[in-house]
């Protein structure tokens, strides 16, 4: 993936707008763009879910699969989280194994999942030290319009949340499959909210536009934990600038903010 | 090989289908932003989404040609497309898909008017129940339309298979498992020509006969949906101006 | 591999030939160049033949392995066909993994022994569900001077024919692997013919000059039937052009024709 | 999650130290002949090797940028450098870690100064016991500043984890595995600027802003072992000549 | 580590042959048409073909070196030329025999003469019976000579090994597997220059000397089979004419 | 990997300097290097050394794995070399794998241990034909400043040297690895010593400089045999050049004083 050169003109534009509280696109500062979720899009994916934000545009699914457990921890199921920049979502993509992007990505999604313990994986296993089931996230990415860490989060989470995984019996060392589906053990919602660094504001949920010329970038995934508080789950810094604290706990607080609104307009009930 | 009843006594498919008849047909185009031209079609369940970049310029430049363009093509399956999770990587079988989508669209496509450039196309497969490379062929036609790119005719595509002793139209996963041949075409329909053909199986000289026709009744019909859904995609588009 | 650039007056020439029904090479319009076939050129391959169409020239090894089955057809061996386009075949080849026309033209032969029937591969179980034989398909291009699906797909056959497989002994789950031998259990002969687009004529059995300004070509690979009839077994469509419905049927009755002639002179009489 | 008594019950940790205090330190500046700038640092046993190069012509040309240098930076760790032994292609952990050491390093480079040109950063884990990315980080900056690549602050790193319900500073690995988070920062300290931040784990807002203090006092510290370092290696070299 | 007797009491080795007795050589040369030069041989059981293109310009072009030509090998076996199938990717094996190969071919050749150019040198096992690297080398002479390329000499190759306590010349791959050292030699004979050397196995100063002459002996008896190969191809390809 | 091009001054000087017995660095023709060796240096390897020859920087560090015994040794344990010529030892060398100088290298050494018998390999097997204990002996090059060869060899077997590997139990099909350790059966200690020629002086350890513009090199490894006598058990023959009859006899008489002179210094009383 190479950097799409932006005129100068565009990044002084932009600069100039945030300076003023406004955007490019006319949102406000802390504004999200358009969110719209479907899920259970697909019948051959165990879980599936599209998520339109803004024009970004990406799509979830989810497989299951039998394994061996790592042997550090025998008696849990395997998360395993992947992400594709299909060469059709952007005139920079390029087909080819994923690059550091698609890595960042889809292992900062990983770690939201994992840190905010949304799927209790001991209830993956099969016959400790063993067999698990392995749930994979695949995650597509098919239209590249900026912010794609919290599209493809909320997505991933979403294909989760609609996914059946098929009943097994155990007998002996054979695990059996069963015809009856029942859902994933999903325990918790997290959400990660990605705010943008331009001059000195920080912008939430940058477009395209913004993030080719924006300073640097955070990442910030808030989980319920069963306490009913707000948890941290996940942090990432991204980009070649640098935060003030202040900067970061401001960031930090918006993303609270803006986690819980997400939250509230996934489908399911929130399950 | 057959190993289930496929077709009914009174000649009904799995689906209820006749054996000449297609699934329904969904197209929708300029369904991404980022790529020049884009569409996405549903071919009863089979789910694909093709986006088309160029023509534009070539890297590295010493592979430009100078007197026409390079089509280059796509065909991937999503992991969660199929029943057993596929490795992203692509197969054996996903590089010779796409070679012969890229040689069904090639005859359509005017590539003396960009010479030096090149135009790719991508197809990505996030559903699959049988005859994708048909589904992707004929979607990357809309996709080209939406990319503005000058074309000799649409190419439509529909697969024939021989099912239990009887030909059927447009092969859906469990006909193709248990099927005894299959046999995937895209045409030119207005120029009344083939530009895409593969079998395998076993077929008589007169069998292979009635399949062609099939095929190109199938064909046709796909040809009318595309030509409606550009239709009135361009219509809309007309009207929002 | 990179296209190499033909004169167009060369184009040009071909083409007028054609249209008067002649070729480059003095051969008349469905004539196949000459053809050599010699089985058993190796010992340590369990089959092996080399085939010389006109100057191209292709080998074709056979080695058997034992495997577990695809789970959807526990009780068959299973067939798997290779292509090498070694570098010294052509000086636009290069040294690397096979690209999209070695792919193609393994997959069109392996396609045609499968739709044929060449081998009945369920006497290639040897523990149904956990062990059978997996027959590989070597074929190496020494000398590409067109038309090496035809070449590719004969020495293929040829070395089926006279591969001997090792016989077993089951006890339990273990196979014993004796050290006698019996031939493989080929049932049919599949043979692909390919004929060459050039203007509005047909040529049997492309050279590489007429390969290189086809408008494209079709392998059609024929067999016969348990019913003694002439079936198509194998049809893939090459090349940048198309066909019309004349042609193709035109093509295809040329095809019966010509493999017929092909499988006469196949050695150990057929077999 | 935690299976082990990471923290004795007077506040120790497993290897004797503080909550709030960092492992012995050791760097050594320019221990490699070829590279144009390197250093070792060990962190309690994480030992790393880095070397730079650069400024220098980039390959292929088309890559440059004509108003800045590139930095490049990979993350690798040696097969031997874990308990158990990791092959030696990099993982995608090692991607993601060498993309964020690159933009936790860049901040603090004048790469305005070099266009066209490279830099090149290799960071070699020989021996990992947890808070690795941050060692390398650290050691990175002394690389840096041995090549003479003009930079607006040193970067120190490193980590805070969650183990046991208290905060501590300077992750090993034994805390890391069995801590209910990890939170490795690098900081510009004379800046006051964080130039890497990544979390994982649960904290509420009062723990992330406690452990934000913690890792700018760990910094801190490194940042003057860090230029101890310099000063008594530029004073040798200058004696030396 | 010898676990079968491989020389019989009055002297003899499995196949028969005398301690110091090469195997049947068999060569054919100008076996390919597209390749600039060709050979074939037989070495006993084992079978090369080498194919040889050149002087050629080299992609990409940078590589080029200004004052001479730069020679590549590439050896590689068929899946099919051993006892247990050898996937088709080349192996460290053959990377490493490929860049020993080139090292012994490339003092014959006169690579002063075609600056910023390359030769290219495919050699392709179809059958492996032990000293494949010498039979690959032994042709790949012939090859470039029937490519026209000038050379100081032929480089004729032969391997000896020690076997039950026996040299002897020529190894095949049971001795190769169950002898105690290996020792694969390359010479130009007329020059009395050694391009190849390779050991593994034990041997003391006394048998390596030993070693070294019936490696002699036999390369020049090779060279007397190159020699006499080539006269009779130019003699045909003249009386073609 | 590039060849750096060294101005033809430095190599004419380095010519006439070889011409009168002399070198570019002050030593004589057969002189070594300064050797550094330091062993144990890491805790999470096995067994691990470094060694400084001149400026030359290698690691190497040892691991063991349980794995399956190849099927023609059933009885003998599995030596795996590997070499990683780091990008930061030299500003020729990129990331990468390993290209055919690594390659070559991690053979050489391979086959010196190997064919010195320095291990005892049968001492490693567990369970004959099921379970043996596989040796990783992985180098890192840290600073190419010549004649990497016998610099990882001398680390590698230095490792070894210092290895330590865990005693086991074996229950049935089942290995119980106990937390005890003893030291690897190390029974030989094999020597490499390169010897590069330059016009036709013989140069004992090469510098970095000599190598760029060589003849040729060869590479010779000696080990004492049980019967207390020298033997020759690897030879590398490398670079572009060819040696003569006499220059190679007397390379290996060179390199078997040499390598009496470092077996001499390896650390651990030679064990």
């Amino acid at each position: 993936m190479t950097i799409s050169p932006i005129p100068s003109l565009k990044k002084k534009q932009i600069y100039e707008l945030a300076e003023s509280g406004k955007r490019i696109d006319g949102r406000g500062l802390i504004d999200m763009r358009k969110i719209e979720i479907n899920t259970n899009i697909l019948d051959k994916a165990e879980g599936s879910a599209s998520v339109k934000l803004g024009d970004t545009y990406v799509i979830a699914g989810v497989k299951f699969e039998i394994s061996e457990p790592f042997p550090d921890i025998p008696d849990e199921g395997i998360l395993s989280v992947t992400a594709e920049f299909l060469p059709l979502a952007s005139p920079l993509f390029e087909a080819g194994p994923p690059d550091e992007n698609a890595i960042e990505l889809a292992r900062v999604v990983d770690r939201a999942l994992r840190g905010g313990k949304a799927i209790n994986t001991k209830k993956l296993c099969l016959i400790p030290g063993k067999k698990v089931w392995t749930v994979w996230v695949d995650i597509f990415v098919f239209d590249h319009c900026g912010n794609l860490i919290d599209a493809s989060a909320l997505a991933s989470l979403c294909a989760l949340l609609t996914a059946k995984i098929p009943k097994t019996e155990v007998i002996g060392n054979e695990v059996k499959i069963l015809d009856e589906y029942e859902p994933l053990p999903i325990e918790s919602l997290p959400i990660i909210v990605t705010i943008a660094k331009i001059g000195d504001k920080l912008l939430v949920d940058p477009s395209l536009e913004e993030e080719e010329v924006m300073d640097c970038r955070i990442s910030i995934a808030f989980v319920e934990g069963k306490d009913k508080q707000e948890h941290i789950c996940a942090i990432q810094k991204g980009g070649r600038g640098s935060f003030s604290y202040e900067e970061i706990l401001r960031a930090v607080e918006i993303a609270k903010v803006k986690s819980q609104e997400i939250r509230k307009i996934i489908p399911c009930g929130g399950k | 090989m057959e190993r289930k009843k496929l077709i009914s006594d009174d000649g009904r498919r799995l689906d209820g289908r006749r054996l000449d008849e297609i699934r329904p047909i969904k197209f929708k185009i300029g369904v991404l932003k980022n790529a020049d031209g884009s569409a996405y079609m549903e071919l009863g369940k089979t789910k694909v989404i093709v986006g088309v970049f160029g023509p534009r310029e070539l890297h590295p430049k010493h592979l430009a040609v100078p007197d026409k363009c390079i089509i280059q093509a796509r065909y991937h399956m999503a992991p969660f497309s199929v029943k057993e999770r596929k490795p992203p990587a692509p197969t054996r079988r996903e590089i010779e898909l796409s070679k012969v989508i890229r040689e069904a669209l090639e005859p359509a496509i005017f590539v003396e008017l960009f010479p030096r450039t090149t135009i790719e196309i991508y197809a990505e497969v996030i559903q699959a129940d049988g005859s994708t490379r048909c589904a992707a062929i004929s979607a990357a036609s809309l996709a080209l339309a939406d990319a503005g790119i000058p074309m000799r005719d649409l190419v439509a595509s529909i697969a024939v298979a021989k099912v239990d002793g009887h030909l059927v139209l447009d092969v859906m996963d469990e006909e193709d498992k248990y099927g005894s041949s299959d046999m995937p075409v895209a045409m030119m329909p207005s120029k009344n020509v083939i530009t895409l053909l593969q079998m395998d199986g076993m077929l008589t000289y007169e069998e292979f006969k009635k399949s062609l026709e099939l095929a190109k009744k199938g064909c046709m019909e796909v040809y009318m949906k595309q030509k409606e859904a550009l239709e009135s995609y361009f219509k809309n588009i007309k009207e929002e101006k």
